[in-house]
């Protein structure tokens, strides 16, 4: 089919430098790429967007894209409704031909990946996992992250808290949360929030460890460099991009909706983002324990169940 | 459960849980003092909001946090004029005015934080502490409590200031009078009007310098919507209290005691889902309720604007 | 018709009113009046419910500003724009609606209007108020909460706070109608003080005595305007029954004597023989925090019987009522209507029975302000036919009804629409008469039925409780106003501290041995 | 604690519905509703300006997208079904005196009560008395929910507004705990319940999108206004609202009338998140809150606690709240604006009222 114009829907303003921003961004990326327009629908919020899809159905656009767990009830009715292909997050049952096709994306691997940095790196041997909410995607991070560290060094002690009620933008309880985090010993923190990450990024700026050096801090999805202040260790960067361009390859192919499209390392499309805070050698090192990953050598599961995740934690903290 | 928390840790939890007080602290006295005057101030969301994002303005461009509780204060003053003027002045549903300010606010700070700081998201250094000699020597206790920015202080301190003011002053028979009977305290030559706004606009500095130290201190940045119901707590805690400033200090502590409970269950280990540990805070203030809330004895005028000579 | 016509200003007025016009939605509260007030004079204010006796003092008082006219303080043209202002001027007033705050002390309400920033000063206060109350010849306790004393303290509370503030003029309104016989003579005698040491005094009433035995001069408003005056030289030159038969020409434009030396006629024997409509054993309520308790009050009233209730304000007779009415949590004793124990029955169901209560506290809990006079008439009928069927208003027989009560009661409002609360005092009482003796009625609580109403009102209302009696109901007449007993009962009861102290035949000699028993003495 | 600001407005909007003068009365309101929304447009275009973004066009496309493009209305009708029972339950609850500022977490239980039954009913009974049984669990689940702020207020005296404000925290809490750990639908990884299929939900108006529950929400908002200004009960509440204590002298059960519009109110709140589901949604997701409370209060006290009004004034939200989100995307300004300019809305709509009533006043004078 022909493809003149893609839409992306995102709860929140592509500026985050998280999951909105690498949403948009990839979205405009691979239409450039693929010649075709964009428009970008942001700040929706987590309501009903089944107006804005249908408008901008109705306006013409050949692909939505609905970049939010949120939206994945809602965006397939309006493809049936209306016949116009989406793409949805995180339901990989929901694959139609033509009509709706699902990413389901997780970075566990890169999480897996950046828990064997955080053992190798802790010098307390004790890391921390501060989450704002407990969002599938972000569960398989979490518990890659930790099954990461333990494969790097059984002795470390993880602590994993999430921060409080209505936690999203609550970018106090973030600080606050990531401050008791590090006070119980942490000097690594993996953090996921979007607005309270902010928080925790502050935490690790203003907050020494244990022994009275640098506590760093891990982020996910984006890459927050553009504003560090020397703290990041490093992030599990997603690069969407593939993913939005093969489906337009695939629309134009008529073979949308028949398969899952995903991201992981083997293509860079998940990626351990190199910081200078990061010694070469450890650097290379982990960048064996990458090919084993695309190899298969090692096995990383996700798991996207909060109770699983908590058990996990509970499992390895002892 | 103790062998599992070094001191480190509990202090933490206990520096923690005066941080998340001290703007519900902050607050509660001052949608104390609209309500003592009669002024059911629902705005104060929003005031707390103004505050946050001008205190943090203030505080980022002028390298000073104290400028920052100014500016943040001036913020809250900005919003509770508007308050009074509509609904102290012209007698307005406050409710109304209320939640329209707190819309409004929330917009606005979030429009300006998207052109001015959505790109570099800046962020404060750490706020500079005033230790307290000896007392911040106490093991646990010493770096919970006397390792904070002096702004706490004054602010605990400001609870002792507002109950003299209620119960030695003339002021603070003014103000009871304005909310339990407007006409009294205006044919005694008190013009209600004005204490109600001095009330108010009282509020807005108080609510302005909470969403400030909420920002500068408690986040060290600004994000939209960062107050997240904080004056609805205080507008909570404020009704709780039944007009005596010291209850709004014990509910604004264990409301902050229970935030940082929950961290700590969660670090012990406690495998139960967070979403249950996390309604702890909210279900020990329906607790407080249920216990001590019989017959809040709330000001008779609260909430009805006042009109001289109506009847 | 009075001395209108020549311009009223004269030197020696602390105030003169130049033809001051007020309007209120609907009405014309007042209409051109002239007025002046003098140092050294009590001037009296007559006039009928909703004359515009409150609205005028409002204007001096700063409440209110003049819509036409103006007002003139010392000879110099003057605009009162708030109490404060008032205040400063030296124009103190006591207004007919209580305004203190009732969650402080005495002391707290007489204080209030210092500078903000100051401590209270209570010593100072204390020293003050002492030399005052011991020539007032009351007695207040300072650190009293005002919500815990009777209506008639709280009025001596505000009596002294004008004194306090050491006014050239002071404006008393309706000051007396909660005080004793007795409480009336000393501030009756007070007045007189003050205008001797120069002083002006304005003093509204309804009671015509007090206003002979206390004024210097007189004014008669009716209807907004100011019918008529009389001045000092002639009120001196009349005597007492002709100056109020004048008065009474002037109000109502009919001539009569004492109109309310009235005697109560008996008609209890037509319903001789009867059992007690009433009865009432061992009744006992709990003190609260502001209230004192009952304890074994027992009585009963028989078909056509009037028993009043005498007492000094505050001393049970609000609970007694409450109690009876079901308003109030009852800790003992029993309560009968025609045979039917009630003590245990909510208050709907007493209504149903045929039990009425008239309550003293009309703004407070016998009407809602807000709504319309209309509804007001059937708000302890909610939901009943024919006003409602099958509980939807019938919008026709209400306005139909309404129309008729207000008609036999004459109720002065402007609409049937007009909210309850904008009437006046007098008006207000006429709708809850009207609602409590339309049907049904076995058993009729009155607390204070004439408290405030003018003098037609009143004699009205008082006959309209003795046709009550007449027509076989039997009625406890709670009031303060003993002439107002001694008029209507067959028998008066007294109460003190919650309990009746002596009970006695409305006969010759009840006026002595009643008052023996009010203040603590055998009858 | 009475305020009595809402009944002094119903008793006098009582009055002004009388024959003749209704026309002339309706065409005023239009005319004092209208004037004052341009002018709030006026203002919030000066702060576009400020952000270089042409006023005219934002309203354009607000206008057109909201309101006359035939998606753009079908979209704004369809926001209006929630709305409108929320409206509903404020007005019960604000007429008698009662502040229910609990309405967003009665809202929510009862969304996730009508998600959690829903799917499963219909697997027993016919669609109409699934859906029929959905509703009336949700109604009865925030019944239910509002039962402690109306007991501590009617036999305690504790104020509403406090409690209400809590257990509107504890019941956005426990939404999602039930979402996620009773109710969760085993078949997706993100935490919701299970859907109701498209084609079991209310059906739809005609050929449009809009769903009936609009129809739903007219007839109730209008049953609730004519029982609240035509009945005995309902008077029977505004007598509690407006005077407590002359309820209480009046003989009226005050503590049961008291529980008795907490349970409407609530049970209309809960009724609005289970016609969101049952006629749109078709789930709730796990931290889910649209928060629709907050934005009807003020709207339900522009219109006096009029129930006819009280539509205009949803209608207009609804309008603003579609509109304004497409006009932001299409010129660049963060969707927050459309808060601001609901804001800016209200409190001009706040102020002309005022300033009507005082013209009013001055011309009977
Ligand atoms: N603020 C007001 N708003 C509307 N109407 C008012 C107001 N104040 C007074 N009125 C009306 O003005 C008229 C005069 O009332 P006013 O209170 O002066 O009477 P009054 O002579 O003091 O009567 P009473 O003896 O019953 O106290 C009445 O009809 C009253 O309803
Ligand atoms: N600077 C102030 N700070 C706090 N409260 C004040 C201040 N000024 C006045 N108030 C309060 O404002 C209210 C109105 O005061 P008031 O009418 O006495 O004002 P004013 O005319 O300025 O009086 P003053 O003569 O004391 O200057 C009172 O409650 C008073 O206590
Ligand atoms: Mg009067
Ligand atoms: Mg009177």
């Amino acid at each position: 089919a022909e493809v003149k114009s893609i839409a992306i829907l995102t709860p929140e303003e592509g500026t985050d430098y998280g999951w909105n921003q690498q949403g948009i961004d990839a979205a405009k990326a691979a239409a450039k790429a693929a010649g075709v327009e964009v428009v970008v629908a942001q700040g929706l919020g987590y309501g009903d967007v089944r107006p804005t899809l249908r408008e901008l159905a109705s306006d013409g656009a050949s692909l939505l894209i609905a970049h939010a767990s949120g939206y994945n009830t809602a965006a397939p009715e309006i493809a049936h409704e209306l016949k116009v292909p989406v793409a949805i997050v995180d339901t990989p049952a929901g694959l139609e031909k033509g009509l709706v096709a699902d990413y389901t994306l997780s970075g566990h691997e890169g999480a897996y990946l950046a828990g064997r940095l955080a053992a190798k790196m802790s010098r307390s041997k004790s890391v921390g996992i501060v989450v704002s909410g407990e969002p599938p995607s972000w569960n398989s991070q979490s518990a890659a992250f930790a099954q990461g560290v333990k494969a790097g060094n059984p002795d470390v002690k993880i602590t994993y808290a999430v921060i409080g009620p209505a936690a999203y933008s609550d970018a106090a309880g973030g600080k606050r949360v990531t401050e008791s985090v590090i006070a119980s010993g942490a000097d690594i923190i993996f953090g996921q929030g979007n607005g309270s990450s902010f928080g925790m990024l502050q935490a690790v700026e203003t907050t020494k460890a244990a022994d009275g050096g640098k506590v760093y801090f891990i982020d996910v999805i984006g890459d927050k460099s553009p504003i560090d202040k020397g703290f990041l260790l490093s992030s599990v960067v997603w690069n969407i991009e593939p993913v939005y361009a093969a489906m337009i390859a695939d629309l134009r192919a008529d073979t949308f909706g028949t398969k899952h499209y995903s991201i992981g390392l083997k293509d860079d499309s998940v990626q351990l983002l190199k910081t200078a805070a990061i010694p070469d050698d450890v650097w290379a090192e982990m960048q064996t324990v990458r090919e084993d990953i695309i190899s298969g050598k090692i096995k990383v599961e996700p798991i996207f169940d909060a109770a699983a995740v908590r058990a996990l934690m509970t499992s390895v903290a002892q | 459960m103790s062998g599992l928390f070094s001191d480190v840790f509990l202090s933490a939890l206990l520096f923690g849980a005066i941080t998340a007080a001290i703007p519900l602290l902050l607050a509660g006295l001052g949608e104390q003092m609209s309500e003592k005057a009669g002024v059911l101030n629902i705005g104060i969301e929003g005031m707390m909001l103004a505050g946050a994002y001008l205190g943090f303005v203030g505080a980022f461009y002028s390298g000073s946090l104290w400028l920052g509780f100014l500016t943040g204060i001036a913020g809250g003053v900005a919003v509770a004029l508007i308050m009074a003027l509509l609904c102290v002045r012209i007698g307005l549903n406050q409710i109304v005015i209320g939640i329209a300010l707190t819309l409004g606010v929330e917009g606005l700070t979030a429009l300006l934080h998207h052109f001015q700081f959505s790109r570099s998201y800046p962020r404060l250094p750490a706020a500079d502490a005033t230790v307290i000699p000896l007392l911040s020597n106490i093991p646990v206790i010493g770096p919970a409590f006397f390792k904070h920015h002096m702004i706490v202080y004054l602010a605990v301190a400001l609870v002792f200031v507002m109950s003299y003011i209620y119960r030695r002053t003339q002021l603070g028979l003014n103000l009871q009078a304005a909310g339990d009977k407007p006409a009294a305290l205006d044919v005694a030559g008190i013009d209600v009007m004005k204490t109600r706004t001095i009330a108010v606009l009282t509020t807005g500095a108080l609510a302005g310098l909470g969403g400030a130290y909420l920002a500068n201190v408690g986040a060290g940045l600004f994000i939209p919507f960062i107050t997240n119901g904080a004056g609805f707590l205080g507008i909570v805690l404020a009704m709780l209290a039944r007009g005596r400033p010291v209850w709004v200090l014990v509910g604004a502590l264990v409301f902050g005691v229970c935030l940082s409970l929950t961290t700590a269950m969660q670090v012990a280990g406690i495998n139960m889902p967070t979403d249950i540990i996390q309604m702890l805070p909210f279900l020990a203030v329906m607790a407080m309720l249920v216990l001590f809330g019989r017959r809040a004895s709330l000001p008779a005028a609260l909430g009805i604007p006042y009109e001289r000579g109506a009847r | 018709m009075s001395g209108s016509a020549s311009s009223p200003v004269d030197k020696r007025d602390i105030v003169t009113l130049e033809s001051v016009t007020k309007r209120f939605p609907g009405i014309v509260a007042n209409d051109d009046i002239d007025l002046s007030i003098r140092p050294g004079e009590v001037h009296v204010l007559l006039g009928e419910n909703g004359a515009g006796k409150s609205t005028l003092i409002g204007m001096l008082s700063g409440l209110q500003q003049p819509d036409e006219g103006r007002i003139l303080v010392d000879g110099k043209p003057t605009q009162i724009t708030s109490p404060r202002n008032a205040l400063a001027l030296g124009i103190g007033t006591v207004f007919q609606h209580m305004m203190l705050v009732p969650t402080l002390t005495v002391a707290e309400n007489l204080l209030l209007g210092g500078p903000w920033w100051q401590t209270p000063k209570t010593e100072e206060l204390a020293a003050r108020v002492a030399e005052i109350t011991s020539s007032l010849g009351i007695t207040l306790k300072l650190s009293a909460k005002v919500s815990e004393l009777s209506l008639g303290e709280q009025q001596q509370v505000e009596i002294l706070r004008a004194m306090l503030r050491n006014s050239r003029l002071l404006i008393l309104d309706e000051s007396t109608s909660m005080l004793t016989p007795k409480g009336i003579d000393e501030l009756g005698a007070l007045m007189r003080r003050l205008v001797g040491q120069g002083l002006a005094v304005v003093f509204i009433t309804h009671k015509l005595k007090e206003a002979v035995a206390f004024g210097d001069r007189i004014s008669v408003l009716k209807l907004g305007k100011k019918v008529g005056e009389i001045p000092p030289e002639r009120l001196r030159s009349l005597g007492e029954q002709e100056i109020i038969a004048e008065i009474v020409e002037l109000m109502f434009g009919t001539q009569g004597a004492d109109p309310e030396a009235a005697t109560h006629p008996d008609h209890t024997a037509s319903f001789a023989g009867a059992a007690p409509l009433l009865q009432v054993k061992d009744l006992a309520v709990a003190q609260t925090e502001n209230a004192p308790g009952l304890s074994s009050i027992s009585f009963d009233i028989r078909p056509g019987e009037i028993l009043g209730i005498a007492g000094i304000d505050g001393n049970g007779q609000k609970q007694l009522a409450e109690a009876l009415a079901g308003q109030r949590a009852v800790a003992g004793g029993s309560i009968w209507v025609d045979r039917t124990a009630i003590e245990t029955l909510s208050v709907g169901a007493r209504r149903e029975i045929g039990l009425r209560y008239l309550t003293d506290d009309r703004l407070g809990e016998g009407t809602v302000g807000t709504f319309p006079v209309s509804i007001n008439f059937f708000l302890k009928q909610v939901g009943a036919a024919p006003f409602w069927r099958n509980g939807v208003e019938q919008r026709g027989e209400i306005d139909a009804r309404a129309a008729q009560l207000a008609r036999e009661y004459d109720v002065r409002t402007p609409s049937l629409k007009t909210p309850v609360g904008r009437l006046s005092g007098g008006n207000i009482q006429k709708v809850l008469l009207a609602r409590e003796l339309a049907e049904g009625a076995k058993v009729v609580i009155f607390n204070k039925p004439t408290y405030g109403l003018d003098l037609a009102n009143t004699l009205a209302s008082r006959q309209r409780i003795r046709d009550t009696a007449a027509r076989g109901l039997a009625v406890l007449l709670i009031s303060t106003d003993l002439e107002e007993l001694l008029s209507m009962c067959d028998r008066i009861a007294v109460i003190a501290d919650g309990a009746l102290v002596g009970t006695v035949d409305n006969v010759d000699d009840a006026r002595t041995k009643v008052g023996r028993l009010m203040i603590g003495l055998a009858a | 604690m009475s305020i009595d600001t809402a009944p002094t407005v119903s008793a006098t909007a009582l009055d002004a519905t009388s024959g003749a003068a209704t026309r002339r009365a309706i065409l005023h309101r239009l005319l004092m509703t209208l004037g004052p929304i341009l002018i709030a447009l006026i203002i919030a275009g000066c702060i576009l300006l400020a952000v270089g973004v042409d006023p005219l066009a934002y309203y354009g496309y607000v206008l057109e997208k909201g309101l006359f493009s035939p998606l753009g209305i079908q979209q704004t009708l369809s926001r209006m079904a929630p709305l409108l029972f929320l409206a509903a339950g404020l007005i019960v609850a604000f007429r008698a005196g009662m502040w229910n500022l609990g309405g967003d977490g009665q809202f929510l239980l009862g969304a996730v009560a009508a998600a959690a039954s829903a799917p499963v009913l219909i697997q027993f009974m016919p669609g109409w008395l699934a859906l029929f049984c959905a509703f009336i669990i949700a109604t009865i689940v925030a019944m239910i929910w509002s039962l402690v702020p109306a007991l501590l207020r009617a036999y305690q005296g504790v104020n509403e507004i406090v409690t209400t404000l809590m257990m509107t925290f504890l019941g956005t809490s426990l939404a999602n705990v039930l979402v996620k750990l009773v109710f969760r639908d085993p078949g997706t990884t993100v935490p919701q319940t299970r859907t109701l299929p498209v084609e079991d939900r209310l059906p739809r108006l005609f050929d449009t999108t809009i769903t009936s529950g609009l129809v739903l929400g007219l007839i109730t908002i209008i049953i609730v206004h004519l029982v609240m200004t035509r009945t005995a009960f309902g008077l029977k509440l505004r007598i509690v609202g407006a005077n407590p204590r002359a309820a209480v002298h009046a003989g009226l059960n005050v503590s049961a009338l008291t529980i008795a519009v907490f349970a409407i109110s609530a049970g209309l709140a809960g009724l609005a998140g289970a016609v969101d589901i049952i006629g749109v949604q078709g789930n709730v997701r796990a931290d889910w809150n649209p928060a629709y409370g907050l934005a009807v209060i003020p709207a339900v006290f522009l219109a006096r606690m009029n129930g006819f009004a009280a539509i205009g004034f949803v209608f207009l939200l609804s309008v603003l709240s579609i509109g304004g989100e497409s006009a932001a995307r299409r010129l660049g300004v963060p969707n927050h604006f459309t808060l601001v300019l609901i804001s800016i809305v209200l409190i001009v709509l706040a102020l002309a009222e005022y300033v009507d009533h005082r013209y009013n006043q001055s011309r009977k004078a």
